[in-house]
């Protein structure tokens, strides 16, 4: 078998194996913490205020949006490229990963993946509210019905993201569990808890840890992580092809699908740098996710962001060398200089210049300016979605046309809404599922701890 | 419902046959609503809707299923109606301002929309948008449904009892009975008026028009001994320059002219010549966008020009000239033109001001006009208001000598400039009537209220030409508890004859025998009853031409702003601003709606640093919001009229401030041009104003293509060279799209279309379009279909404008149709880019795909919602009634666009089926296409070889909006071309 | 063992008392049914008669079991005339004090008849306050609310799926009951099995029954005059556009003025079914000048466009492919389901009149191709007949 | 009577892998190895083998196939509509199909994953020993009744040898009722 050199310490402090399930354990077992409670509830407001503007929203009609006739999308469609691309990350991380036989891995997937399934739901709550007719949304599905029956329209990249999300959903729910199945065992059979025993057990599927259960689990995750890898490029392709298959200036080029890929996954790591420094802080999980994870996070950032700038950069080139006067008017003069000048400036400075500091090791070892830099690369990729989505059809064919958009308080509260969401469901993640992929951490112990 | 409705008003001989309809006519149940939606209760769609968050539950309580509708039939049928089938009756449209000869078309005897009359010779099928939207007042709310007393609603019968003494006690007195009428052409009212004076004796008649011409009658008077408005024949013209009369939009008679325009204008038939057109004006107005050369100019340098333009000629064609300071606009190179163009032009001017009305006929007679281009011996009866009437009434009635006032068809206390002096006389006065169809300012003040019926509830007949008549008949009985004003100067005097009969009985004896074709007079009666219009041929008059001293006097400039007043196209002088469709219509300059503002010269506000939608204060009367108008005139600010209406209704009511009170007054003629006013920011206060577009340039694409004449003619692709590139260089990935059939196309002869917004009023009318209100149309969310685009070239001290009518282009390769999920949009066999409304979930992604955004979304439940009430014909049960029962309304949450008509298409079609027979080119009309005075719309089948929309595929002119994004519109414009000389 | 035989037992308990709960709910809608039944039933009879609110065409009924004796009035009530003819005494005085008018013969059984008579004993009164509080709007509406209940669509029999919920309910609750508590049977796949199919039929009501939502098909309201079909157009043969005289011209077929009935009804005044109560409904309507408030039968939602010229004159469709066979119905029915799929089907197969009029020459390749037999006919859907925008605008 | 197993417990993988290459030597039947890791040198030992690629590469075909033609019938045969002058049969088909193989073959793969291993929610087992999730592996040999107690023995002294911590009995419940397991101490 193909063995990766490992390139630094992945498990720290000389660990045995019960020594391994007992920390991750312990937060599970330990009395909820004071800081769990502050954060839940601060998610609970979060997603009080998405509720107000969910209901504002489907009782009063897209009118309380601040899109319009020209800018049809809005909010709705950035946030939902951005989670979705937040959620690439699990899966990125996971697979890729996996398939590429990446040691380092295993202490961060279990994160990753979780997240990956909470910001898939995010996202996909935007689809759908975004809808005018929130109660005719299963129309969207080819299902067989009365009306002749009558089908969907196939060329539509929007049925695409149906098929792909839900596919995307699903396959990375079910990658997530079947992980954690053996876990569940552990914590099943360590647990002096009754009830835990009862739910984890449940969970747990039966799961004992024989030979050949071992094997076809092997080798189920390999298939799915085989089929889940042209999944993921898939995915935010398709998310890409909203834009890139449209006649919109500045959404019609072929750079889209690997340029949003990356992207997303930019944005994901981004996203689990934050979160991985947060918990192994809160968490004391130094000795799983130690310095070498972050730094091999970082490394990979300051390379993606690299193709982030080539993406910028030919995108602007395209714009010029295509000499079609529309294209270049929704770069040049509408992102570049323009209406829309600072959001385009802020999204080049914060994912194609900032992570470029992580060229130097001694910024990569700080972790608190790792910290802020992976928060501004979450808030650049933001930007990256508001430009493409409101530049181009804020100024488009016809200049009677153009108008300019700004969010409302009701698309913000969706907003805000979904960050709830997301910190709920993180926070429910780290309170009651092993963080760390146990048996998978166990499992490279041998040859890479000290 | 059954409170407004009973049947439909038929012909005199035909209701006394069938005495019992009238009574026993039952409404039908109106098509296509519902009667819970019809009541405004919850509607089979809300139901619908709350199903889908109950899925489950629904289930269980099946017990409510679909509310119960009813059917319910005619008692007696009236042998005309159909129901489901429309019905199409002659009439007119005459409101003291405009007129027009129309069709109106019932549909289960409710007027639901207002066509042109084709065999009208002036109008000649045209409207105009106010013409369009009427139909809607009829069925407004703020009409009054009883004749008022002091305010309060009372009876005819009392009402009567009470007024008929008080004439008489007047009469008795030797006190004076004052009749305040707006300009009457009806012949049958004059008559009715005339023997009303012979009733009370002591009866004074004033006619007082809001917005006057009296300058043209009276310099008429002085040359030619009469006072009179002559016709002028555009179509017999080659060079028209005009002085601040926008002719084609709101002066005199703008639909007829705009026919006769666009009819000189279009070269699609091989033409080699083109009629020219030069326009002086202060404010920008459409007409201005369509002339070839536009002259911006202050209100005092018109007759500087124009006393300038006559000494050139004066002196080429050896008359004496008359002293002038010199001046440095442009004027030699028109006069040469002129010259050139001897008894084939016309110079008119739309200011009331007898010195350049003297100057425009003395031009016009030095280059023999007259009665070449100009018809003396027919005159226009419209505008013959006295600008003195108000301030002789006034100092009457402060003479003690004023025994009643009525009022007919007039609201000084709203549009006369000496409003408030007016409003204290009359609260002098003992007997004040007023007429008024709906509550007025002038009403509010008057004792007793007599409402008039709304014109499509009236019998009348108008002459608005020397030898033209027009009849108008009613379509619907009346709605409310009104009375025909003529009806009620008949019962005042006594007389219980029907204003029908009284009509009738006056045709016959008067002009009846003015024709040979018919020889029993009921033929004839029911000819013209069925034509709407009959004509004869005028007298022709010889008119010797007096010249008079012709003076331009010094100007003395006193530093402030020269104002402009204008109407609006859609709101014109006010009456109608409690019409909502009216009030969104976007000015076609402007673009802006539901106000009025400011509009201050580019330069003025570069100087100054003012911006669109700072306040400023004029004349410390009000404030209002300013506009940047380019091209207006250097030291010109102009204000719209119509708005700031108090006591008109919900709609109108507080919107806009009113700029009557700024109407110059001088030499005892009211005009718009001329008053001097102050304007002073008034530091950091904003007013938003709702524009339907906000950038004003093409930023250099080829959206409008456009050429001169000359280069035209050397090359008839001239401008249009992109149009072959396009082709060459465009690709298919598929074959492309085949039809059998039909295939339905549509085309706009830039050329024709003046802008002037009809055909949006016209869409709204005919496809249930709603009206969203101020707020939403600033948040950019129009709904309607059909959207007029406005371009400024370049130059930005004059510039010029280029409009582009902008609906659904029905592209064979639609971008939009591609990437609906639910299939909700497709193409239909027959070219039509289809939207099935219940089947949209309002993802709004052909509305981003659109390259032309003529997508439409529904962002909130315009029906129904009290949120939204000012849209009345959505929102009232009585507003409803305009309703076409044939297109949907839509609901919330979902995308609606252009159809083509489709409705009109598939009647057509079925027609020609039922009849066994091909479908005719020009059968099927869309509402825009009718409604287009300048006939620029052309629809008609692609597949056709000989249809005249093929034709025009196959002009060199021809090319589609944003070719080379090879969408492949079945829409197609036509090339602009403009008659430059240089 | 001795577990095994407590469960046992205890299980049984368990399954009768659930079996009980259930019969004796059956038990008791089913006697809420009768009830029902009676009421209906009544409901013909409220024609003519009240219960305790004086005389309408018939005397008022209230009492009238004491009035009688039970055995008469069955038989009167099935058929009233014979009585009359064969020289009862009570029924010719009954007669003669109504005005002679007959009391038409109901086919009820005797049993029927008794539950009726019980109905009308037991009778109380609704509560007054309900229409005489509140103002005439409120009245509106509760009469609006009284006839869209009596008026509900009646659901086609097959529809009725109250016993197979019951079922599925009952096998969830068995099959649960049996995996947690008695377990009796020991293969869990079985339990699995039960319950899917269990929901798997609720869900296919549900689906079957959120399809119809909205629609009407089997819709038969009562009207307010008891127009037969059955009569008109299937005994006396009236052609269908006699009445419907618009169909061939615009999109509503139309129903007829009451001036219309009078051309017929001008004469005919007593009439087979109903004698001559349901014809001086037409007379009271002239006199009164109200027209007749049908009730809508075939109703199709805002948004389709449907024209009976189409269908009627350039189709050449039967009024019977859409409306069922009306000249055998006395109420009519709505046979159809007038839903989009059962409007495409039709569109798929039924071919246009594509020779005989000229209309359709324009379609110069379906021409070619039908001569050139490359097609044998022409159906709606060639001509662009499934399009959206043929039926939604 | 129960079935018994006899459970060797091992501390490390690779004193667990010698382990078994030991008994293997010895003829001795190892019934099961459970451990807290996946340890591929134990797949070999055991020869274990799976099907579940082949299943995997069966159900992408089965899903390409069938989208296609649901694709197909649906916008050509059933009800075809025009969109954007495209034909009826697209090349947008490519990208449902892809994603639509990827939906049908992971879902069947792991539902097939669970089928064949037999797991599903609330599944009971019964649980040789709670430290073979944590940090113990076990070999565990079907402690056959034919099997004489020297034969047994030996098979606990070849346990022994190769390193085991411990060497216990458990017998097997068959009753799926309630997870109780028994521990035999075997006598050292």
């Amino acid at each position: 078998m193909y063995i990766q050199k490992v390139r630094g310490i992945l498990v720290e402090g000389n660990k045995s194996f019960g020594q391994i399930s007992r920390d991750v354990i312990a937060p599970l077992d330990a009395k909820t913490p004071l800081w769990w409670y502050i954060s839940a509830s601060l998610a609970m407001g979060a997603i009080l205020f998405g509720g107000w503007a969910i209901y504002t929203t489907i009782t009063v009609g897209i009118g309380a949006w601040g899109v319009n006739n020209n800018v049809a999308w809005g909010y709705a469609i950035i946030n939902f490229v951005w989670w979705i691309g937040i959620g690439h990350a699990g899966t990125a991380f996971s697979i890729f990963l996996l398939l590429m036989r990446q040691k380092w891995r295993t202490s961060i997937n279990r994160a990753a993946e979780a997240m990956t399934v909470v910001a898939v739901v995010c996202a996909g709550l935007f689809p759908l509210l975004h809808m005018g007719r929130l109660w005719n949304a299963f129309f969207i599905f080819p299902y067989w019905n009365t009306r002749g029956p009558l089908w969907d329209n196939f060329n539509s990249p929007l049925f695409w993201d149906v098929v792909a999300i839900s596919t995307y959903f699903m396959a990375s729910a079910v990658f997530w569990y079947i992980g954690m199945i053996p876990d569940f065992a552990t914590i099943r059979d360590t647990t002096a808890s009754k009830i835990k025993k009862k739910v984890y057990g449940f969970f747990s599927f039966g799961w004992v840890g024989s030979a050949k259960g071992w094997l076809r689990f092997e080798t189920a995750s390999l298939l799915l992580g085989g089929l889940a890898a042209p999944l993921v490029v898939a995915v935010h392709s398709i998310v890409s092809m909203d834009f890139a298959t449209s006649i919109m200036p500045g959404w019609h080029t072929t750079i889209f699908p690997p340029y949003f890929v990356v992207g997303a996954i930019f944005s994901g790591f981004g996203m689990v740098l934050t979160l991985m420094i947060i918990v192994r802080k809160v968490y004391k999980f130094q000795e799983y996710v130690t310095q070498s994870h972050l730094d091999a996070i970082a490394r990979i950032l300051t390379f993606i962001s690299l193709i982030m700038a080539t993406a910028y950069s030919t995108e602007l080139f395209m714009a010029w060398y295509g000499g079609q006067e529309y294209e270049m008017f929704t770069f040049m003069k509408n992102r570049v200089t323009g209406e829309y000048t600072l959001a385009f400036w802020t999204m080049v400075t914060c994912n194609a210049l900032i992570p470029q500091i992580f060229w130097f090791k001694k910024i990569r070892k700080n972790i608190t300016i790792v910290f802020i830099a992976s928060i501004f690369i979450n808030i650049g990729m933001w930007f990256e979605r508001y430009v493409i989505v409101v530049t181009s059809l804020s100024k488009d064919f016809l200049p009677s046309s153009w108008a300019s958009y700004s969010p409302t308080a009701v698309e913000i509260g969706i907003f805000v809404g979904t960050l709830g969401i997301f910190l709920f469901g993180v926070l429910l993640f780290f309170r009651y599922i092993p963080m760390i992929a146990i048996s998978e951490v166990k499992g490279i112990l041998k040859k890479t701890s000290k | 419902m059954k409170k407004y409705w009973r049947s439909i008003d038929e012909y005199k001989t035909l209701q006394k046959d069938l005495t019992l309809a009238g009574d026993g006519g039952q409404e039908f149940s109106i098509d296509g609503m519902s009667d819970e939606e019809v009541k405004g209760n919850t509607s089979r769609r809300d139901f619908l809707k709350m199903f889908g968050f109950s899925i489950g539950f629904a289930t269980i309580a099946t017990s409510c299923e679909t509310p119960v509708r009813k059917a319910i039939p005619y008692l007696i049928q009236p042998e005309e109606i159909t129901p489901g089938i429309a019905n199409h009756y002659a009439s007119t449209f005459y409101d003291g301002h405009d007129y027009c000869s129309i069709l109106i078309k019932t549909r289960e005897g409710r007027p639901i929309k207002i066509e042109g009359n084709e065999l009208s010779p002036i109008s000649k099928g045209a409207t105009n948008a106010r013409v369009q939207a009427s139909v809607l007042n009829l069925y407004d709310n703020a009409r009054l449904k009883a004749p008022h007393k002091d305010g309060s609603p009372s009876d005819w019968a009392h009402v009567d009892a009470e007024i008929i003494p008080a004439l008489d006690k007047a009469s008795a007195d030797g006190k004076e009975i004052v009749l305040l009428t707006s300009t009457i052409i009806s012949p049958s009212t004059k008559q009715i008026i005339k023997d009303f004076k012979d009733k009370f004796g002591n009866v004074t008649w004033l006619t007082y028009d809001a917005i006057s011409m009296q300058a043209m009658r009276k310099a008429n008077e002085k040359n030619f001994g009469e006072a009179f408005i002559p016709t002028y024949d555009l179509t017999n013209a080659k060079l028209v320059v005009g002085f601040n009369a926008d002719f084609l939009g709101t002066w005199m008679s703008p639909t007829e002219y705009t026919k006769q325009y666009s009819a000189a204008r279009k070269l699609l038939n091989g033409e080699s010549a083109m009629l020219r057109h030069v326009q002086y004006e202060s404010q920008y107005t459409i007409t201005g966008g369509a002339a070839d050369d536009r002259v911006p100019i202050k209100p005092s340098d018109e007759v500087v020009v124009l006393l300038n333009i006559y000494n050139y000629l004066a002196a080429k064609l050896s008359q004496p000239v008359y002293p002038v300071a010199d001046t440095s606009i442009e004027f030699a190179s028109y006069a040469e033109e002129l010259l050139e163009n001897q008894g084939q032009s016309i110079v008119f001017s739309g200011t009331n001001n007898l010195n350049i009305q003297l100057i425009c006929n003395a031009i016009n007679h030095l280059l023999g006009n007259y009665n070449q281009t100009i018809d003396l011996s027919k005159h226009y009866n419209l505008k013959q208001g006295d600008d003195q009437a108000i301030d002789q009434l006034i100092s009457k009635i402060d003479a003690g000598n004023v025994g009643a006032v009525i009022h007919y068809n007039v609201n000084p206390a709203y549009d006369a400039p000496n409003a408030e002096a007016y409003k204290t006389a009359l609260a002098k006065v003992e007997l004040s009537i007023s007429m008024a169809d709906a509550m007025n300012e002038t009403a509010a003040l008057c004792k007793y209220v007599c409402p008039d019926n709304n014109y499509l509830e009236s019998w009348n007949d108008a002459e608005p030409q020397t030898g033209v008549y027009s009849t108008q008949q009613p379509t619907i009985r009346n709605l409310f508890d009104t009375r025909q004003a003529q009806e009620s100067f008949l019962r005042w005097m006594g007389n219980a004859q029907e204003y029908h009969d009284y009509m009738e009985a006056f045709w016959q004896a008067n002009i009846f025998p003015l024709q040979s074709t018919f020889t029993g007079f009921i033929f004839f009666w029911n000819q013209c009853i069925h034509d709407g219009v009959f004509a004869v041929d005028a007298e022709k008059k010889d008119f010797q031409f007096t010249s008079g001293e012709l003076k331009a006097p010094a100007f003395i400039d006193s530093g402030d702003f020269e104002l402009v007043l204008y109407e609006k196209i859609g709101l014109g002088d006010g009456k109608y601003a409690n019409n909502p469709w009216l009030q969104e219509l976007p000015d076609p300059v402007t673009t802006a709606t539901w106000d009025n503002y400011v509009c201050v010269p580019a330069k003025y506000a570069e100087e100054n640093g003012l911006k669109l939608e700072d306040v400023v204060r004029v004349n410390d009367l009000f404030e209002l919001p300013i506009v940047v108008q380019p091209g207006l005139a250097y030291g010109t600010v102009a204000i719209a009229l119509g708005y700031g209406r108090t006591s008109a209704g919900k709609v109108a009511d507080g919107l806009g401030q009113n700029a009557f009170p700024l109407l110059s007054t001088a030499n005892g003629l009211k005009s718009l041009m001329g008053s001097k006013v102050s304007i002073e920011r008034v530091a950091g206060k904003t007013y938003p104003l709702a524009l339907t577009q906000e950038h004003h340039t093409m930023e250099g694409r080829d959206l409008i293509r456009e050429t001169t004449l000359s280069k035209f003619l050397a090359d008839p692709a001239s401008g249009n060279e992109q149009h072959a590139k396009d082709a060459e260089v465009n690709a298919n990935l598929y074959d492309e799209p085949k039809f059998t059939g039909f295939h339905w196309g549509m085309a706009i002869n830039l050329n024709s279309c003046t802008g002037c917004g009809n055909c949006v009023i016209s869409c709204q009318a005919e496809n249930n379009v709603a009206v969203i209100g101020k707020e939403q149309v600033k948040n950019r969310r129009i709904m309607h279909w059909i959207r007029i685009d406005r371009y400024y070239s370049e130059d930005h001290e004059n510039p010029e404008v280029l409009h582009q009518p902008l609906m659904c282009q029905h592209c064979d390769n639609a971008p939009c149709e591609n990437v609906c999920p639910v299939a909700a949009t497709p193409h239909s066999s027959e070219g039509l880019n289809q939207m099935a409304y219940n089947r949209c979930i309002g993802t709004r992604y052909c509305m981003n795909n659109c390259p032309y955004r003529v997508r439409r979304f529904n962002w909130f439940e315009f029906a129904n919602n009290k949120k939204f009430d000012f849209n009345s014909s959505m929102s009232t049960d009585l507003g409803k009634l305009v309703l076409n029962p044939d297109v949907v309304v839509r609901s919330r949450g979902v995308v609606e666009k252009c159809s083509l008509c489709v409705q009109r298409i598939q009647e057509k079609k079925l027609l020609a089926k039922t009849e066994g027979r091909q479908l005719q080119d020009g059968e099927i009309k869309t509402a825009c296409q009718q409604s287009c005075p300048g006939d620029a719309i052309v629809f008609g089948d692609l597949l056709d070889p000989n249809s005249k929309i093929s034709e025009i595929q196959r002009n060199p002119r021809m090319y589609h909006l944003l070719e080379h994004v090879h969408t492949l519109p079945s829409t197609s414009y036509l090339t602009k071309i403009r008659n430059k000389k240089s | 063992m001795i577990f095994r035989c407590v469960n046992l037992r205890a299980g049984a308990k368990l399954f009768l008392s659930v079996t009980f709960t259930f019969l004796f709910l059956t038990i008791f809608i089913g006697k809420d049914l009768r009830a029902q039944e009676a009421k209906d039933m009544f409901g013909v009879c409220a024609a003519c008669h009240t219960i305790g609110k004086g005389k309408l065409v018939g005397p008022d009924l209230k009492g009238v079991s004491a009035r009688h004796e039970e055995a008469w009035l069955i038989k009167f009530i099935q058929n009233s005339q014979a009585m009359v003819l064969s020289g009862d005494e009570t029924a010719v005085k009954l007669f003669n004090e109504n005005n002679k008018i007959p009391m038409p013969p109901n086919d009820f059984t005797d049993e029927q008849v008794r539950s009726l008579l019980s109905y009308i004993e037991n009778y109380v009164e609704e509560p007054a306050g309900e229409e005489t509080a509140g103002s005439f709007a409120d009245s509106k509406v509760a009469e609006h609310k009284k006839l869209e209940t009596s008026h509900a669509p009646t659901k086609d029999r097959s529809r009725n799926y109250f016993s197979l919920i019951l079922i599925s309910i009952c096998a969830i609750l068995l099959s649960l009951s049996d995996l947690f508590i008695l377990k009796m049977i020991r293969w869990k796949v079985v339990h699995i099995i039960i319950m899917l199919a269990a929901v798997f039929v609720m869900g296919g009501i549900v689906v079957v029954e959120i399809q119809n939502l909205g629609r009407q098909q089997y819709y038969s309201p009562e009207q307010p005059i008891a127009f037969s079909h059955k009569i008109h157009a299937g005994q006396n043969k009236i052609d269908c556009q006699y009445c419907h005289t618009t169909a061939e011209e615009s999109k509503h077929a139309g129903i007829p003025s009451v001036q219309l009935c009078m051309n017929c009804h001008n004469v005919v005044k007593s009439g087979s079914q109903t004698g001559t109560t349901e014809i001086a409904k037409i007379y009271e309507a002239l006199e009164s000048g109200k027209p007749i408030e049908w009730i809508k039968v075939h109703n199709v939602p805002d948004h389709v466009y449907f024209n009976h010229a189409q269908h009627v004159n350039v189709g050449k469709l039967e009024c019977q492919q859409c409306h069922g066979k009306v000249e055998e119905m006395d109420q009519i029915v709505q046979e159809s389901t007038l839903g989009m799929g059962w409007c495409i089907e039709c569109h798929r197969t039924t071919e246009v009149q594509f020779t005989t009029n000229d209309f359709y020459k324009n379609y110069t390749k379906l021409h070619e191709e039908l001569n050139t037999g490359k097609r044998s006919r022409i159906v709606v859907e060639d001509i662009g007949g499934n399009d959206c925008q043929k039926c939604h605008y | 009577m129960a079935k018994t197993n006899i459970i060797g417990v091992y501390d490390d993988e690779d004193v667990l892998m010698k382990a078994i290459h030991f008994m293997q030597k010895k003829n001795i039947q190892i019934k099961d190895v459970l451990s807290p890791i996946p340890i591929h040198g134990v797949f070999e030992a055991l020869k274990l083998t799976t099907r579940l690629p082949l299943a995997t590469f069966f159900y992408g075909v089965l899903g390409t196939s069938l989208t296609f033609a649901f694709l197909y019938w649906a916008s050509v045969v059933n009800y075809p509509l025009k969109f954007g002058g495209k034909p009826l049969n697209t090349l947008s088909f490519i990208i449902i199909l892809f994603v639509a193989t990827i939906f049908i073959g992971t879902f069947l793969t792991f539902m097939t994953f669970f089928i064949r291993q037999k797991l599903y929610p609330g599944k009971e087992v019964q649980i040789l020993d709670p430290r073979s999730t944590d940090d113990k592996m076990l070999i565990v040999v079907d402690k056959d009744e034919k099997l004489s107690a020297a034969e047994i023995n030996d098979i606990k002294s070849a346990m022994r040898e190769s390193g085991a911590s411990e060497v216990n009995e458990v017998e097997e419940i068959t009753t799926k009722k309630k997870f109780v397991w028994k521990h035999e101490k075997d006598i050292h």
